[in-house]
């Protein structure tokens, strides 16, 4: 199990492997701490900060699906300050990546916590969401429209003094363009797929199950399309890629490397097996073994194009 | 020890039509549960149901843990197809638990709330005033096992085929008359806590209960489950988690949105 | 149960009942005409039909997926002149509609088809597929460009004598907007969801497993994202709506039909149960009975909006 | 007489290790299978797996069906777990069968193929010059009941466990070059059957095969399932189903795409 390398590299970013959790998903690190052992996880990523803290929506927000579940969470947060104060010191003891996922509901907003976040001891690389409403323009959303992402994603590059993560949203016509968006305003890598927005009804009160009426679709469900979006986004941009969707066993996350992935992340599995992040790496551990691959590296984006 | 194990079934059967006792064995050594507490648990290996569902523990043993449940979607159905011997897999114990009461005490079960309360009843057994409350005799069960933990028992019944035909708060109400001095412990169905924490509060007493909502992680990571409780900071309510900070909670910090349904 | 209808009418073309077959999962019909009684349906839907003959895509074209399928038959048909020459004499000798999907590779062969089809006896309405590759604009697809998209269906609106069915592809940012741009060409109906673009990845030899490496993904993991579309389209839109993507049991068909959609069409749900449609108009049936509705046009739409 | 019934497990055993025999009653009268066809079988109730999965009948008596398989991924593992009285979903019979042999015959399996011409075997009992070919020991299957059936056989073997170390075709080759008028009917593998064509295609001889390939209808419909077939309109080959127009075909007319795989 020691001869090869599972080392991945993250836009200067080292990472001890490339598995990490998936952001709204594992909470603050803490939560999961009891299950697992943090220090082996090549990095954790936080559920969402904002700059104030957030309620988030009404219950019920979630509702389980074929193979998936919707939840309108709402971004629920206890705010930028509170989790510099009270959860940093803790992700601080781990020897393993913390990388802060972020949203605000203007440029501002993103410019002012990338700020905070990225000048926190202990914080290696922020992740901007960008499938939250935009207060400025409405109903749109900041990740579904190229020009309003490249404007908010340049905005926050000048801000922030770590390795800068730009979540797509998986509901656009083209993920590349977005992606290509993202790099031109210079993103240093980019994470997909968050949530594909959908929705479930109640047949006998005739309402939407979720409070919020939709939610965001996750789970081995949109696996298949979500490998998709990281194959089309490797062959369209330069900057590292951290694929997620759908990841419940090493045959998943190894799918995601194969079509071009540099880091995976685990959420929705982290329910059903809380270790499901350190079987993940084992599992890797042992398919590199059996197919005699020194270095993880040498796997990803090594899919075939025949 | 980890709260995340693999367990098989020493035991498994019907108790009344649509209701089943299921006897776990940890694979590995587990904690000891803690009245009110409970687990997850899931019988298919498969991604079709996906997540886990959450049951009270009705009993532990030594090296056994014991669950009483209804059968009610796909879940609950994978769960009752169980034979012995077969594995699953579980997380817990989970949540908090009911703060033990110091002497005599109110205990009200709705429907398959007393599996949460029979541990309750267990720990401090001989002190609860029981107020029993279901749809019909189908409903009430084991009833050979909990009359003996307790003082007193009251049962009430949607369809009136074993005592009064009513609401279990009715009965609750009328005796806190004279006894609002009792805690009172609450385990059942959205609009019977309520109905229960209502009657506490007009009557002055402690009460606590035992929430049930929609689960995904059961540890507080997903915050799906949320329900919203006043607190000295947020007097207006503000979000908790049931599976982390509860499902045990002081009725009169609960604010009871959408209860109705 | 006969106290009670099911009758829908869909651009004029009035329906027995809302539940139809998908295009391309029930052949030309004949497959399934041993498994059920035709008669019982509102409408057949035929795979897609071109002006030739087309092979379709090399094997292998299916792979299962979480509570799904990837598909990448490529379209394969007989072709139209085949299609009414041998097809139509056996779907004309049931009481049941005809819908037939079609397709092109030029707004001029979707022109020529629609004529060839809709003067066609016995054809009741046209379902025109826009989620395939457009040859004049290289890799774009008709139905993600709501420039090309307008074109093409106001063109096969002027040639088209039967209703005019448009299918929207889910893979776009906003399907209220595609759905809009049809109805302005002249639209008469819209159907959704056609199948979402994913891709699998065989990690032992690094291939996709498709030969054509991506295909679309249908089943009950895509229904949440189906039935958040139909309720999004019927939002924006005044012409009927048919929705599909997961539907294997009434209970789907009825979150479709509470969210907005008129008609219901079953595709994946035939494979695994090739009485799938009948047993979902069975099922509409017993749930008008036990909700004491007497018409099920009082369902459609019916989601309460708070 | 529907192709679509539901069908009860009567019986259900472990042939080799990775191998079960599983016997199904449909519960409403079925129609009788001819060799070679096969079915769509569902042992879970969930969406996942979701599609069933095809498998060729391996014997049939008065009311049951039996099927040999090989337990595989999730699909077969779902169907290894049925006990006795399990219900399940059935289609079939589906797809043409063996064209029957009028004298004596060559019959080429390949591990598993087994199962498929085993119903052949049967049909036209002590004609045919059975050639058994299989990874071990441990994938021959049955040879207590296939044995009576055959006139002759040959096994072999990859790791050479029984009979001769080698491919199934060289003995076949071997046999051929007196006995190419003998129709050849063979299942296993495609790389298998490729080989197999082709030293009858050397030979001379006549040789039908059944065809595997990935299914989600069984029925024609989806066009999922199809190989590249030469007929007179299409020399170059045109799409057929396997499920359809197959499983079996002449093994002159298939065009072997992707067949060393
Ligand atoms: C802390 C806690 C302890 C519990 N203890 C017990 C117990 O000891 N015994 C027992 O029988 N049940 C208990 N439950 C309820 C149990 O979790 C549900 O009955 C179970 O999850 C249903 O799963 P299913 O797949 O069978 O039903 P599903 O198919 O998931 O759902 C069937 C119906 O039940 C509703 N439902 C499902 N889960 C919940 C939920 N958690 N909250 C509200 N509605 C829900 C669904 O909306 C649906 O209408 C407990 C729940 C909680 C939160
Ligand atoms: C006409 C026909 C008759 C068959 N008869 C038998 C039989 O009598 N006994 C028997 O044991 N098996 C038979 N098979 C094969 C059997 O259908 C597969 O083994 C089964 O579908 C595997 O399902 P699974 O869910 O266990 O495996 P999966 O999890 O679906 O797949 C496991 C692996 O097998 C591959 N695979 C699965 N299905 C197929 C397929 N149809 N073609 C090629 N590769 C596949 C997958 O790509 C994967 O690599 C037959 C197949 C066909 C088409
Ligand atoms: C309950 C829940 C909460 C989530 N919260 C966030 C969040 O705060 N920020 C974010 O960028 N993504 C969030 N996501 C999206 C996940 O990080 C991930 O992109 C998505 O769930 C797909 O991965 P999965 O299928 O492995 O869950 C959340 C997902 C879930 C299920
Ligand atoms: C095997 C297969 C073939 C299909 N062929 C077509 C087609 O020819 N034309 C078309 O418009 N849609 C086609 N579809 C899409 C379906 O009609 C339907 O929109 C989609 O599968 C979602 O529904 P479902 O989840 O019920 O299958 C096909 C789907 C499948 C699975
Ligand atoms: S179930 Fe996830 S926070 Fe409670
Ligand atoms: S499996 Fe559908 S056409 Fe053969």
């Amino acid at each position: 199990m020691s001869k090869h390398s599972l080392t991945v590299n993250i836009a200067g970013l080292e990472l001890k492997n490339p598995v990490m959790t998936a952001s709204g998903t594992f909470g603050y690190g803490e939560e999961y701490a009891d299950f697992l052992d943090l220090n082996r996880l090549g990095a954790v990523v936080v559920k969402g900060l904002s700059r104030q803290p957030k309620e988030g929506n009404p219950v019920p927000r979630i509702v389980e699906t074929p193979a998936g579940m919707l939840n309108a969470i709402g971004l629920q947060n206890i705010g930028v300050k509170r989790f510099i104060a009270e959860k940093m010191p803790f992700l601080r003891g781990f020897d393993t990546r913390v990388i802060c996922n972020f949203f605000g509901d203007s440029v501002g907003e993103y410019v002012e916590v990338a700020g905070m976040l990225s000048a926190t001891d202990g914080v290696h690389a922020l992740e901007m969401n960008v499938s939250c409403p935009n207060k400025q323009a409405g109903w749109c959303v900041f990740g579904t429209d190229p020009k309003v992402l490249g404007e908010v994603v340049s905005s926050v590059r000048k801000v922030c003094t770590v390795p800068l993560i730009v979540k797509l949203s998986p509901n656009v016509t083209s993920i590349s363009q977005m992606a290509r968006v993202a790099e031109d305003a210079g993103a240093d890598a980019v994470s997909l797929i968050n949530t594909i927005t959908g929705m479930a009804v109640d047949i006998k009160t005739r309402r939407p199950v979720l409070a919020n009426r939709i939610g965001g679709l996750s789970g081995p469900a949109i696996k298949p399309v979500a490998v998709r979006m990281v194959w089309e986004v490797f062959n369209a941009v330069k900057i590292p890629i951290i694929g997620m969707g759908g990841i419940f066993t090493a045959e998943d996350a190894l799918e995601f490397l194969i079509a071009g992935a540099r880091g995976v992340a685990v959420g929705t599995a982290n329910f059903v097996n809380p270790s499901a992040t350190v079987d993940i790496i084992d599992g890797l551990h042992r398919f590199l073994d059996a197919e005699n691959i020194n270095d993880i590296n040498d796997l990803i984006g090594s899919l075939h194009r025949s | 020890m980890s709260r995340h194990f693999a367990a098989s079934v020493v035991e498994h059967h019907d108790v009344n039509a649509g209701f089943r006792l299921l006897t776990l064995s940890p694979d590995t050594p587990a904690l000891p549960p803690e009245p009110g507490q409970f687990y997850m648990l899931q019988a298919n290996t498969t991604f079709d149901p996906l997540l886990k569902r959450p049951f009270s523990f009705f009993s532990a043993a030594d090296n056994t843990i014991s669950f009483l449940y209804r059968i009610r979607g796909k879940g609950t159905r994978a769960l009752a197809a169980l034979d012995t011997g077969a594995k699953l897999s579980v997380i817990g114990p989970l949540g908090n638990a009911y703060p033990l009461p110091e002497g005599d005490y109110i205990a009200v079960a709705g429907g398959i709330g007393i599996a949460s309360l029979y541990s309750l009843l267990g720990a401090v057994p001989g002190r609860a005033l029981l107020f029993w409350g279901a749809r019909n005799r189908n409903e009430l069960l084991m009833p050979e096992r909990i009359e003996p933990l307790v003082k007193t028992v009251v049962m009430t019944t949607d369809d009136g085929s074993v005592g009064e035909q009513a609401l279990v708060s009715v009965p609750v109400k009328r005796f806190l008359a004279d006894h609002a001095h009792l805690p009172v412990y609450a385990c059942g169905s959205t609009p019977m806590m309520k109905a229960v924490a209502d009657v506490c509060a007009e009557a002055g007493a402690r009460c606590f209960v035992s929430l049930e909502t929609y689960m995904a992680c059961g540890v507080g990571a997903c915050l799906g489950c949320v329900v919203k409780i006043r607190t000295q900071e947020h007097p207006q309510g503000t979000f908790r988690s049931v599976c982390k900070d509860g499902p045990v909670f002081d009725a009169s910090a609960v604010i009871w949105e959408g209860a109705g349904e």
